[in-house]
């Protein structure tokens, strides 16, 4: 029984919280978010010489082996910093894809390349009606002599603009689980991107359309509706993460300013309305940390519990985000509602985790069907 | 108790209704206009607007005739009022100086004052703005530094505002300076009127959230402001502005904004697919739907309860101390709500192709918590209503 | 365009505060509450004598003929005062049914003796299962020579103990309008009463068998489904009413301890959070009593709205009368929590209030179907 | 992180729960007994069970061998925990005793303390009540104002304690007085042993609003109390206590009880028909249950959590001074939607008949709220949260 990190992820943490520090203050997300792209090369190649990006990658292809809780405390720092870039959905999200779907040829060719953090991947699900279960794809997948044929556009796809590849969510069928994932090449024939403009700075969304784009077979990841819905886990799992670590800052954020700003002679910390805003958010924040660790370990080691456990850490996690990016703004006054102060980013990035990869309630009424109520 | 309105009453309604039908420009301006970041040619268009209802004389209309109102009933104000937000007619460019500095005036100016302010505030042809709030005096607005020396027949004025609407467009401002330093912090302070093209006031912008501009710092360097535009007397700002600030406490309050607020959050309620029916079908949804109605519905009966008051001649009671905590919570709950009915559709800004609602929700949600913060945060309004309204113990 | 009360019923309620306070204070409250029967024959006497029990009985039957604001006026200072007895019942419920729907003979019988204080009326409508609707009732009335005949169980009616009559819901047929009301007297041969007991103590409920009861044709009442709808508007209404007063009190015995009860050398009304406390519940409860104000009036001025505007009164003054008492118990502290204080009677009676003549979401959901959604 | 058990704590927990299944006594006493009010002979009953607990070796596992302890890690002591929440193994009666007073004096007390009362808790032989609260001290507990002034060998006291859990049947009080009124708040406090037998003291009953009797009035008059009964020196009795208070937060914190709270609400709500549907699958309470589980699952792991830094010999950190707010807050909530899952059943007291699930959750629902208040209401948790673990500024 034993429910902490271990001393790996305790320096990992650390070293983590120091490098973004450094790296990734906030003035220089702010550069990065300014920016169309919305990635720092820089920065992406500096973690890619931590290993980053190979975190949860197998050895054999480059990356540490490491888990998801591995990941989780990994991107609880990346929420920290509101890290902008593709990080989360490739590192965390397609990478597990493609190593627990793929065959050797993929693997080789855009798993190593993913863990040099040579090549990154976007997950493209949602369509334009915004449902995550397979019954609500257009998106269809076709088989035809040479591989598959997908056809169709997917909304709301994460950094599509910067990625190398695609794992994309197509039906294959009439029935609630023909679902496969297949890996298309962003330069692949009949891709086309087009941009759309986030409301969360720190992140870039796409619409991706695939005008009959073929996929060999090599590119259709085993696992079917199953590993759909492990990916949607893990991506549930990852936004979670990066939820706890933005609820962390924000809530630093106000604590560090109610210290300081002093009205009526006295610093405003001092004051009950204050000192209460910013204890309900450590009464949400801490147990919801404990529970999205859970989720995490439970991913890899609990595969019974996993799905439920990611459904309860996302509706919870992004929940006490918002919750506390909103109080935290209030804490703030005025300040907190201008763009010159850093704030505003967080608390825009907490409203994308909300409804990237299902919103609370959708996930409540998960919880309740998976725990059989 | 009677919600009917009296024949004259309805008639007048409809002659509003009428004006408006026929007279609200086609192009470009609109109703729930919350951009502040106006360009020259919006600004003079508003200017014309503003006119053009003060002609018809729906402007103003409590204000008394000598000073170019109509002395009306607040009835009859709340029907042009809903009517307004109802037609989505342009937002009433001069509103800070109608519903704020007007009124203040008429109470506490001299006559002087009134006959050399009062029309142009309704004819757009001044435009004002509010000098109160200080970087380091925001909940405790009687903190404020910014200096007034009275030399010979003049005030010089020295210091900061900031959050300051308008203050790039604005002729005027109205303007609380400390004019005694050595009085206790409510005594030393008076309530002067500032030329804002004045030698010596800088403004810069403060953007919003946003990303729009809408508030500004402004900066004076000895502005010499003369002695007449002093409102009330030396010493007793803080008397004058709170007359104030119990307007803009009113001002916010409007009750029909909501109400459109609601429609349009049902609207898009009903016209958003949600596991194969419209989210108004879905039970969790409709609970969340109903029970912003019914705030929705208990906002609006309050209002009405305090107009009441108002044209018996009543004080307002107890209930008026909340009106701007209820209304600016409330109107953000229905933003958060639409936000939470979008899905991923409300992580797309104002400005995308695809966003619903023509990208109305993500800009009134952030907009909406602006205006939760801005006169005073949740957290002063519940102090005002605790020590106020409920008489508990101060605890500064 | 008059939103406020008339001169007569600001004089109405004064006299309700000032009568209540001498006649009906919390001792007394406390000391009906003990006895069994939970009303005091010599407080009913009295009201009787200001002519509370007939309000809103018409003039002819001996009543003063006024209207449901009237009566939710009155409603809301016996809330305040917590007043036990079967008062808002009878005289709000029962007497608007017999009113609106009974015949010249049960007029003449039981509504008049209502409003001379010489009966009581109890009405019984839910049953086991705990539904409004007409279908989910069991209580049948079967047609017979000599009237209808009524079988079945009814659960939770109020102050059944001391009725004189019962107004009873009962199904007529297989269809969701197939209701019908019957006045039943308490000593009609089938009708056995079997005392509940109550959480709230200012109440008294009881389970009321109808074994083969004859109902003769002039005690069904005209108006069938639309009559028992307006009945339940009725009851949603009253308790509306009772809870506005209930929370106005609640706020009133919390400001005035907060003001008296020193901590840390002040008085705790100092207190930021004792503050913010009772601000959240005055922004609660005052645009909530506009709203039962509104449905009191539109109950008799607006039909076409008045069903709505119950289910909206009644589904938010409840649900602030039950938040305003929770917050005022713990505002007390641990003296809140002692049956010493009298702040228990008022938590408790809120919560009787919030389920009886269905709960919020129950309410909400009317809202919605009534609205249109 | 691991969360399996070792073969040795499975074989320990299996060895648990056999036991418990033989000796658990099947007649009366079980599991979430709230009722305070215990009559003689369940008294006594109870006694007995807490001494088998003891010869099985299943109390104070945490506590060294020398004073009747087990010296096993925290795992196991969780793990009988759990196993008693699950099975419903009855309350033990001198729990006060084994997280309190014992804890404090294994820290605090000398060794004569040690030998004379620690046996005797575990044996419940001497059962313990707390005396700290008092009329004018509520949640500015240093303010208390219990007098003990020192004659000879003796402490003479005077004054009076509130909210004394089981002072009606406690044998021995730990307390706090006030020794050296002359010093600041905190520093003339001292923490005496104070036998429950003797002269001059007077036990009153306070009725909780549930009608039972729980807590009580204690009055001092003249007590005299030996020196020897001094826990820590003179006037350092707040450093005692703050230990004493650091075990009460973590005993009000045990997660197995808000786990068999949660079950039982979705047993209830699996039960109860609503529109022909269990409320199990009405959309909107499914909601709500599944909120509540998510929120019973996290502070599961937030007190695993603890647990694990207590078994590494950490210091738990900032979470754990949100224990007390965020378990007694569920557990009420989890209460209050067994309230509205029930409808009118919610309005039948305990012991009526008709009353759903046995009467449990009406007086579960009270008894809930009275853990919110007790112990420093959610209000004192806020500002401990703040000011200790985010370091905040007081406020006093």
């Amino acid at each position: 029984m034993d429910f902490g990190l271990t001393e790996e992820q305790e320096q990992l943490r650390e070293s983590a919280r120091h490098f973004l520090a450094s790296e990734c203050p906030a003035q220089k997300m702010r550069e990065i978010a300014a920016d169309a792209p919305g990635l720092s090369p820089e920065l992406e190649r500096k973690m890619a010489q931590l290993g980053w990006p190979g975190l949860i990658v197998p050895e054999q292809f480059g990356g540490a082996g490491l888990g998801m809780l591995d990941m989780a405390v990994l991107l609880e720092e990346c929420g920290y910093a509101a890290m902008p870039g593709p990080f989360l959905f490739s590192a965390a999200i397609a990478a597990y894809a493609l190593a627990a779907g793929g065959g050797d040829e993929i693997k080789t060719r855009w798993l190593r390349a993913l863990a040099a953090g040579d090549a990154t991947g976007a997950v493209a699900i949602v369509e334009a009606n915004d449902g995550l279960a397979p019954s609500d794809f257009a998106v269809s997948a076709r088989t035809a002599p040479a591989g598959a044929v997908i056809n169709g556009v997917k909304m709301f796809v994460p950094y599509a603009q910067s990625a190398s590849f695609f794992i994309v969510a197509a039906r294959t069928g009439a029935g609630a689980r023909d679902v496969e994932l297949f890996v298309v090449p962003a330069n692949a024939a009949g891709v086309k991107i087009r941009p759309l403009k986030a409301l969360d700075l720190t992140r870039r969304l796409a619409l991706v359309e695939f005008d009959g784009v073929l996929a060999p077979p090599e590119a259709q990841l085993r696992g079917g509706a199953d590993l759909y819905e492990r990916v949607l886990g893990a991506g549930a799992i990852a936004i979670s993460a990066d939820s706890i670590g933005g609820a962390q800052r924000v809530l630093d954020m106000a604590v560090e300013y109610a210290k300081v700003r002093e009205q009526f002679g006295k610093p405003i910390g001092s004051f009950q309305a204050i000192k209460h805003a910013a204890a309900e958010i450590v009464a949400d924040l801490e147990p919801a940390r404990a529970l999205v660790w859970y989720a995490a370990y439970a991913f890899d080691a609990l595969p019974r519990e996993a799905a439920r456990a990611a459904a309860m850490a996302k509706a919870r996690a992004c929940e006490v985000y918002s919750r506390a990016a909103g109080k935290a703004v209030l804490m703030h006054g005025g300040i907190g509602f201008t763009w010159e102060h850093d704030i505003h980013f967080w608390f825009k990035r907490a409203r994308l985790n909300e409804s990237l990869f299902g919103a609370p309630p959708y996930h409540r009424e998960r919880v309740a069907a998976l725990g059989g109520y | 108790m009677d919600l009917n309105y009296t024949p004259e009453e309805e008639a007048f309604r409809r002659q509003v209704r009428n004006w408006l039908d026929e007279n609200i420009p086609t192009s470009g301006l609109r109703g729930f206009d919350r951009n502040a970041d106006r360009d020259k040619s919006t600004l003079e268009k508003m200017k014309i607007w503003q006119r053009r209802v003060h002609q018809a004389g729906y402007l103003a209309l409590s204000w008394p005739k000598e000073y170019g109102g109509q002395a009306m009933d607040p009835v009859r104000q709340s029907i042009v009022n809903e009517e307004m937000v109802r037609t989505r007619a342009p937002a009433l460019i001069g509103a800070m100086g109608i519903s704020m500095v007007g009124p203040t005036l008429i109470t506490w100016g001299n006559d002087e004052q009134k006959a050399r302010y009062l029309p142009k505030i309704l004819t757009a042809e001044e435009i004002w703005c509010q000098g109160y709030s200080e970087p380091g005096s925001g909940s405790d607005l009687a903190s404020l530094r910014t200096r007034a020396e009275i030399v010979g027949d003049e005030f010089v004025v020295n210091g900061q505002k900031v959050w300051t609407s308008n203050a790039h467009f604005a002729d005027m401002m109205f303007c609380l300076v400390r004019t005694d330093p050595d009085a206790p912090k409510h005594r030393g302070i008076s309530y002067i009127l500032i030329d804002m093209k004045s030698p010596g006031i800088t403004v810069k912008p403060l953007v919003q959230m946003t990303g729009d501009r809408g508030f500004n710092e402004v900066f004076f360097d000895n502005v010499r402001v003369p002695r007449r535009n002093l409102v009330g007397k030396l010493n007793e700002g803080w008397m004058v502005a709170n007359a104030t600030l119990f307007h803009e406490r009113n001002m916010l309050g409007s009750t029909t904004t909501t109400q459109m607020l609601f429609n349009r959050l049902k609207a898009l309620a009903a016209a958003t697919m949600r596991g194969g029916r419209p989210l108004t079908h879905d039970p969790v949804f409709r609970q969340r739907l109903a029970d912003l109605e019914i705030r929705v519905e208990a906002m609006k009966y309050h209002m009405l309860r305090q107009l009441t008051d108002s044209i018996r001649g009543r004080n307002p009671g107890l209930g008026a101390w909340a009106n701007k905590l209820v209304g600016t919570e409330l109107n953000h709950d229905l933003a958060a709500a639409a936000m939470e009915a979008m899905g991923d559709y409300a992580l797309l800004a104002r400005d995308d192709g695809h966003a619903m609602d023509r990208g109305f929700w993500p800009y009134e949600w952030m907009f909406t918590l602006g205006l939760v913060i801005g006169g005073g945060t949740s957290h002063i309004q519940k102090n005002i209503i605790a020590e106020r309204g409920l008489k508990l113990p101060k605890s500064r």
